[in-house]
């Protein structure tokens, strides 16, 4: 009895706490849902990108807002749950009435609140989803702040082919959609431009020891011209350094989830001869003036540097949004969509935007890192010739 | 690279994999073996000793010093662990305190991911590197990376320490008494709780110094790190028979050279000398186990470990009564 | 088999025999049971008394031997196959189903007798509702011949002692047997229980046309109740007979009963 | 030496011992008899510490024990031998042995003990290093009694030592009861076997669903008329 | 009398429900029949698993297993052709031009049968794997069934032809709504209740009580078992293809351990064995849950909600192991002769007042 008495107290206290939620501030400010995962299973992306996300929302207000008004941020954790993801954004359009919303940065969560955002007609930025099948199956109020995976991989596939030969060793993340697309886009690019894959493995998600595959590398008769490794942030590392201590010095090349100073720390010197594809250079001694400010302000509000690229999409994905209501003048979605599609050349700190043709993938340049002397230095910035269609399978 | 050589290199990888599952299985075969709970908050504490070593390094802490912060860290988490959540568990079902296991590894993860948020960490936290971690012992063309070789020496080491501890003392004595029958173990004079608290200790030592290699090998730190490692660690236990700890170093083993096995045949057709191996041989690889079959490791260890539970329920060292039912 | 027939028992079991990790728990045991019989059988703790009961019963499949109960080989039958056939059992370590009630202890047994389909069940159709209604009653009925009618809705592990062993019986009788096999009911009883128990047990025999087989410590009770005595000894057969001449049996005094009880009884 | 005063146990809500008082002296043989579920193993368990008596005192030597955890009990030389034997099985003999002198710290001392031991049950010597659930029944009970004298027991609370062994063993078992006794360990003794525990006993108290019905000597116990009725099997 | 009394009660407590759901259908508040209907789904999910690991005491860790192979299934049988061709162009010829789309009047017939072929070749699976798998007890079935939950994940990731593999499978109908999920709730809470005070469930209970003894009365252990295991299969797969028509896209990550662990701690807190705790589990889950993000959101904690929920939890089994309900369930009769005995009293109090 007395436990069930204390848990009813228990349950009153918050929900009277939680009701201060309700009593909402006036209709002034503009408000903007944010919706990242915190605390699940996505938060190492998702993290960075909400604080790129919050930082560029003090920026924009410190300046004045948008159209005379704050931004009123409303940032909310969806646990990588998709149920409670469906709720939050729910709750953005229903209860917040956000303008847009800005979050993820995987397509699982962007489809769970993707169709809700749309149905609800509030436009939705994508900070660092990169699936270019995106646009087609949420509808057309989302964008996607950064380039399609296959955009990538084509960079990827081209500079390696032209640089190093016609033959790869391909390995890739088997649990996770990011990596294996991008192996995917990879895959289609290299051989339509005459490579051939001498080896293809995968490993599993939650990997930390490469051995058994590397060893199956040595094994090989011949080494390939490079290895293509399709990771994530959490296995770049370990994989680049166990395979350099194996004795494999070759290039090896990766996308955008290689865009963490953790590689270096974590490889050191092992990491030489890398190179991958991302958005820009993220360094605070080379890279373009937007970029050593964010760096800067990012180690102000957070104590340390961004962690990877997608601190500085979060960052993008809110002031190309804001630059989009700016010149919309107003919060229309209708007229936010507009602007955006009309977005050209916009500054952004990952590259510069463009929407074009009535697509909602930005047309950026890719830029392609190596790793030298464990600093990252910019080795070229491509267009890719041919870029994979975004559906693989539609074609096969 | 010749096939036997391969053959070997692939044994001494299967080695190293397998001596860091067996050195996380014990902890928690321990644990079970006295209560009966499947701790999955072992994986948590893991977590929590690579956070101490990874933070204590970075503030620059001397690597000795770093160690000990972490081994009696992790003790103490250990120790309030067993202290808050479990002792009152005791003659809960075991579906219970199983739960309450997950619940303590929510509550340890969560805490050390607001951790980072306060000490304004970044979520995920490169490891120091660890200088005589680094590296790999070159034998001839073999190569052994220096981490798994500590792994596989610190292991044996603490195995051998574990072992003498239960069987020449008598707190060690205690506890094996205690892992068969807690009552007749009081009745005999033993203190049960104390016995408890060190079953969780040298449980947090090993979770510790597995934690480290792990944290060495994975080269980052994050919240979430223990689940994998525990989840191992569970299967290992199981192959091996739950509850003894000479069992669940076998099933380490066991399930180390089970993984490493499922990846390194399939995709044989592209690595085999086209030379000198025979073309029914390449293309039978190529045919029916082709590299992309990897993908499917996990299924086939759950699949192995299925048919050994019907076949030898209490695992390969274990005995099982020949009654049918319970 | 040969052509013996078995027409005339009840229960006809031949050499039959159970090895543990090649010990013998039981070894060539012949024994036959005619209807109406009430059959004890004592031993010493390990003679094999209780794995005698398990082979019966189906719980252990033997080694070796046949056992044949009307005239139908149910050697390789299960333990809920045998049941089925009509024999019964209860258990030293009383095992109810301790969270249930005790009219539902009761039920669960009878069902065995009814047939559910699923669709009746998950529809709740007429039929099920008198199926299940006419269950109850008959369990009420059954209940009240062991004098646990009052206790019916009560949790069957919070009754005492004397009436879960009680309970325990009435459940194996719900089953429908023909034989009923009773694992040591009097342990723990004292005289006067162990009487009312005596007296419950011809009741039932008579009501429920019954034959017994009778597992017993109790010397008392299986020498004034049993028409023949089989006792055990190391998985062996000591002596099959009469109990007047069991008492008088030199080998059985020697090795089974002992001094101590010869001067405790005399 | 024990005094055991009004004391009440329950079994979650179910109460298993009411108002129960009983009395141990100095080098009695104390037994405790009563059918099946009548609380014989209740009591030695709430003595032991292994339940809490919800009222009541039990004092052992002047001192209230009630409160005491198990291991506690064992130190101030209190021993329960319980029922069942409950052998650590995977065990050899002599860990076993070595566990019943875990409360002891003087090494020489549990030399000598293990000696005495020995002496009382020379069987266990020969099979000191032969896992405990590989002997006999009569070997385990024997070494049951053998672990717990192994404490150097100044009371020794024994819960149905013949359970389970032939008529012949019991014999010889409660001659080993004797010994014991002779060498000075008082001892209360729960048993089934009614007639042979009020053989070796001083007193007996007679237990029935929870409470002490009959409380006397052992000889005026063995002739009184409702106990011979209830529990000897009368003149059959 | 008594049976009438509890039919009363019973239509009591369904009359507020559907008023409940009215209320909530006609509010407009898509984020509150949000949480009704997730509400529902973790009910559907509970009390399925309930039935196979509180009733039989065989605790399966796999049941999102089936969860996933219901959402999978019935949406590739609902995804709209023009999708399937882009999205699963190698789905094989019969497969291929499958569209349940029909509709009778408003009314989805196609989303029926799709949710109901679903549920029936899950159950045929369940059938499968059961018979392997029940005949382990305790521990090993836990194991076994984990087993049981990788070995799909493994296999919906690489039958990519099917599935897309780690892919987010998108697009597909969002035909799921508050009376569809309430209908279901309705059937499975019926279905597991009627099992219960059955021969089959006293049969399962008899079996989780004591094996031997249910043998000795005739009980084939494995068949209740595997009933229990392949109905709670059918209502699981049913879950899944309402979540998969809900939340209209997913990927094999979505049912794994984290969802697993979810649906174990709702039945743990409500009660094994009991259906009433079945639903009063996810509910008071779910309230505390809700009540907890929007704490985070004020205070910007996050995580701090996990930790107290995960407290919570704990405080529970400690102060009740067998759960709120433990294996009780709510009594009808007594909730409608309280009902009656207000009323009585506010009308003497009323009649009173004059």
């Amino acid at each position: 009895m007395k436990a069930r008495s204390l848990l009813v107290l228990v349950l009153v206290v918050i929900l009277v706490l939680s009701s201060v939620t309700f009593i909402s501030a006036q209709d002034e400010p503009i408000k903007i849902g944010l919706g990242f995962d915190l605390t699940g299973a996505e938060s190492s992306l998702d993290l960075p990108a909400s604080n790129g996300a919050m930082l560029a929302v003090e920026e924009i207000n410190a300046a004045g807002g948008v159209l005379g008004r704050q931004i009123e941020p409303v940032l909310r954790d969806s646990r990588y749950e998709m149920d409670i993801t469906a709720q939050i954004a729910r709750q953005f359009v229903e209860e917040d009435g956000v303008a847009a919303v800005v979050g993820f940065t995987d397509s699982d969560s962007v489809l769970a609140s993707g169709p809700i955002i749309q149905e609800a007609g509030v436009p939705f930025i994508t900070a660092g989803a990169t699936s270019p099948l995106l646009p087609e199956q949420v509808g057309d109020l989302f964008f996607m702040a950064c380039f399609g995976d296959n955009v990538q991989a084509a960079a990827a596939a081209e500079y390696a082919f032209n640089t190093y030969g016609d033959t790869a060793y391909l390995l890739w993340d088997e649990g996770v959609e990011y990596t294996t697309l991008l192996a995917e886009y990879f895959r289609a690019r290299f051989v339509e431009l005459g490579g051939t894959i001498v080896l293809e493995d995968n490993y599993a998600d939650d990997a930390t020891d490469f051995s058994t595959q590397i060893t199956k590398i040595r094994a090989l008769a011949e080494q390939p011209d490079f290895y293509f490794i399709s990771a994530m942030p959490y296995n770049v590392g370990p994989v680049v350094l166990q395979m350099r201590q194996a004795g494999l010095e070759g290039p090896i090349i990766g996308g955008d989830g290689y865009d963490t100073p953790d590689i270096v720390s974590v490889a050191g010197e092992a990491a030489n001869n890398v190179f991958f594809t991302t958005h820009a250079l993220m360094d605070s001694e080379i890279g373009t003036d937007g970029i050593k400010a964010f760096i800067a302000s990012y180690n102000e509000a957070y104590g340390h540097d961004p962690e990877n690229a997608f601190a500085a999409l979060g960052y993008d994905a809110v002031k190309l949004l804001a630059d989009a209501i700016e010149r919309a003048g107003s919060t229309d979605a209708a007229a936010i969509q507009e602007a955006l599609l009309a977005t050209a050349d916009f500054p952004g700190i990952t590259g510069s935007i463009t929407f074009s043709e009535g697509s909602h993938i930005p047309q950026k340049g890719v830029t392609i890192i190596e790793i030298v002397d464990e600093q990252f230095t910019l080795a070229q910035e491509v267009v890719p010739e041919v870029v994979p269609p975004a559906n693989l399978d539609a074609d096969m | 690279m010749s096939l036997p050589l391969y053959a070997l290199q692939q044994l001494i990888n299967a080695l190293s994999v397998g001596s860091l599952y067996a050195l996380m299985a014990a902890g928690l075969a321990m644990v079970f073996g006295i209560l009966g709970l499947i701790n999955f908050a072992h994986g948590d504490m893991m977590m929590i000793a690579a956070y101490i070593a990874a933070f204590s390094l970075i503030a620059g802490i001397p690597l000795p010093i770093a160690l000990v912060l972490m081994v009696v860290g992790t003790i103490i988490v250990a120790v309030l662990m067993e202290r808050i959540a479990y002792r009152p568990l005791r003659t809960a079902p075991a579906v219970a305190t199983l739960l309450t296991s997950f619940a303590v590894g929510q509550i340890l993860q969560n805490g050390a991911l607001l951790t980072s948020r306060f000490a304004q960490q970044p979520l995920q936290i490169a490891f120091p590197p660890i200088d005589f971690l680094r590296g790999v012992v070159l034998a001839g063309a073999l190569t052994i990376p220096k981490v798994n070789l500590v792994s596989l020496g610190l292991g044996l080491v603490l195995l051998l320490l574990l072992t003498l501890f239960v069987t020449r003392t008598t707190l060690g004595l205690s506890m094996r008494a205690a892992a068969e029958d807690i009552q007749a173990a009081q009745l005999m004079g033993i203190d049960t709780n104390r016995v408890i608290v060190t079953a969780f200790v040298i449980g947090a030592i090993l979770a510790s110094a597995a934690g480290l290699l792990y944290a060495v090998q994975a080269g980052t730190v994050n919240p979430d790190m223990g689940f994998s490692p525990v989840l191992k660690a569970f299967i290992a236990a199981v192959i091996g028979g739950f509850g003894s700890i000479a069992g669940a170093v076998v099933g380490g083993y066991a399930l180390g050279l089970l993984e490493v096995l499922l990846v390194a045949i399939p995709g044989l057709g592209d690595i085999l000398p086209a030379a000198t191996t025979s073309p029914e041989v390449i293309t039978f690889f190529k045919t029916y186990l082709p590299s992309t079959l990897t993908s499917y490791r996990d299924a086939f260890v759950f699949a192995a470990l299925i048919l050994l539970l019907l076949v030898r329920p209490g695992g390969i060292l274990g005995t099982v009564d020949n009654d049918n039912t319970r | 088999m040969g052509i013996r027939s078995h027409a005339a028992h009840l229960l006809d079991v031949t050499e039959l025999t159970k090895t543990f990790k090649g010990l013998h728990a039981l070894e060539d045991v012949n024994l036959q049971l005619d209807a109406d019989e009430i059959l004890g059988v004592i031993g010493p703790n390990g003679a094999g008394k209780t794995t005698l009961l398990n082979l019966l019963t189906g719980y252990l499949l033997p080694t070796r031997g046949k056992i044949f109960f009307q005239n139908k080989d149910i050697t390789a039958l299960r333990m809920p196959a045998v049941t089925r056939l009509g024999i019964a059992r209860t258990f030293q370590n009383i095992r109810l189903f301790g969270a249930m009630t005790v009219l539902e202890n009761v039920v669960t047994a009878q069902q065995l007798r009814t047939e559910f389909s699923l669709p009746e069940v998950l529809l709740a159709t007429g039929s099920f509702r008198r199926k299940e209604r006419e269950l109850v009653e008959q369990a009420m009925d059954h209940l009240s011949i062991f004098g646990l009618e009052d206790h019916a809705d009560q949790l069957a592990n919070s009754l005492p002692y004397g009436m879960q062993r009680r309970l325990e019986i009435a459940r194996a009788l719900a089953t429908s047997p023909k034989l009923l096999l009773l694992d040591e009911p009097a342990a723990g009883m004292n005289i006067s229980e162990t009487d009312a128990l005596h007296e419950m047990i011809l009741e039932v025999k008579r009501r429920f046309h019954l034959t017994i087989i009778l597992v017993e410590h109790d010397m008392r009770l299986v020498m004034n109740m049993c028409d023949r005595i089989l006792v055990l000894n190391y998985g062996r057969v000591l002596a099959t007979d009469r109990p007047e001449a069991i008492r008088q049996n030199a080998d059985v005094i020697e090795s089974y009963l002992g001094k101590a009880h010869h001067t405790a009884a005399s | 030496m024990l005094q055991i005063d009004h004391i009440d146990v329950y079994y979650g809500k179910i109460q298993t011992l009411k108002d129960v008082s009983l009395r141990v002296d100095d080098g009695e043989l104390v037994t405790l008899i009563g059918s099946n579920g009548a609380g014989k193993s209740t009591t030695l368990r709430t003595i032991s510490g292994l339940l809490r008596p919800k009222q009541g005192s039990i004092t052992y030597n002047g001192q209230r024990i009630d409160h005491l955890k198990p291991h506690e009990v064992v130190r101030l030389g209190v021993v329960h031998c319980p029922e069942g034997r409950r052998l650590f099985g995977h065990l050899s003999v002599g860990e076993n042995l070595r566990l019943g002198a875990v409360t002891q710290t003087d090494s020489a001392e549990i030399e000598r003990t293990r000696g005495e031991v020995y002496e009382l049950f020379p069987k266990l010597k020969e099979r000191n290093n032969q896992l405990a659930a590989t002997l006999s029944g009569g070997e385990q009970q024997m070494l049951a009694i053998g672990r717990a004298l192994m404490s150097r027991p100044k009371l020794l609370l024994l819960d149905e030592p013949s359970l389970g062994l032939a008529p012949l063993l019991v014999e010889a078992l409660f001659a080993i009861i004797r010994q014991i006794k002779a060498r000075g360990v008082t001892i209360l003794l729960v048993e089934q076997n009614a007639w042979l525990a009020l053989e070796v006993a001083d007193r007996g108290y007679v237990m029935e669903t929870g409470k002490i019905i009959l409380a006397d000597s052992a000889a005026a116990l063995r002739t009184n008329p409702q106990v011979e009725e209830a529990y000897l099997g009368g003149g059959a | 009398m008594n049976t009438k009394m509890q039919r009363n009660g019973f239509l009591v407590v369904l009359g507020a429900t559907l008023i409940l759901l009215v209320g909530l259908s006609s509010s407009g508040s898509s984020f509150w029949q949000g949480i009704f209907i997730n509400l529902g789904m973790y009910i559907i999910l509970v009390v399925a698993l309930n039935l196979s690991n509180g009733f039989t005491g065989v605790f399966s860790l796999g049941h999102i297993g089936f969860m996933a192979l219901g959402a999978y299934i019935s949406a590739i049988l609902t995804l709209p052709l023009d999708k399937k061709a882009s999205y699963l162009p190698d789905l094989p010829g019969w497969l291929a031009p499958v569209h349940l789309d029909m509709m009778i009047g408003p009314f989805p017939l196609g989303f029926l049968l799709a949710t109901l072929i679903a549920g029936v070749l899950v159950t045929l699976i369940a059938v499968v794997v059961g018979l392997v798998l029940m005949r382990l007890s305790g521990h090993f079935v836990a194991v076994a069934t984990l087993g049981f939950l990788v070995i799909v994940r493994v296999v919906l990731i690489n039958a990519d032809e099917f599935t897309r593999g780690s892919h987010t499978f998108s697009n597909v109908t969002a035909y799921t709504d508050l009376w569809w999920v309430y209908a279901w709730v309705f059937i499975a809470l019926i279905a597991v209740w009627r099992l219960k005070f059955s021969s089959y469930g006293r049969a399962m209970f008899a079996q989780r009580d004591d094996g031997i003894a249910a043998q000795s009365v005739g009980i084939v252990i494995m068949r209740p078992r595997l009933l229990a295991f392949a109905v709670s299969a059918f209502f699981t797969a049913v879950a899944g293809a309402l979540w998969a028509h809900y939340l209209t896209s997913f990927s094999p990550k979505a049912f794994y351990f984290d969802l697993t662990f979810r649906v174990i701690t709702m039945l743990v807190v409500g009660g094994m064995g009991s259906v009433t705790g079945s639903v009063v589990g996810p509910a008071v889950i779910t309230a505390i849950a809700e009540a907890l993000r929007r704490l985070e959101d004020v205070t910007l904690l996050y995580g701090v909600s996990q930790i107290v929920l995960a407290v919570l939890f704990i405080v529970i089994i400690v102060f009740r192991p067998g759960g709120l309900m433990g294996e009780r369930e709510i009594n009808f009769a007594g909730l409608w002769q309280r009902l009656r005995f207000r009323a009585s009293v506010a009308q003497e109090g009323s009649a009173a007042e004059p």
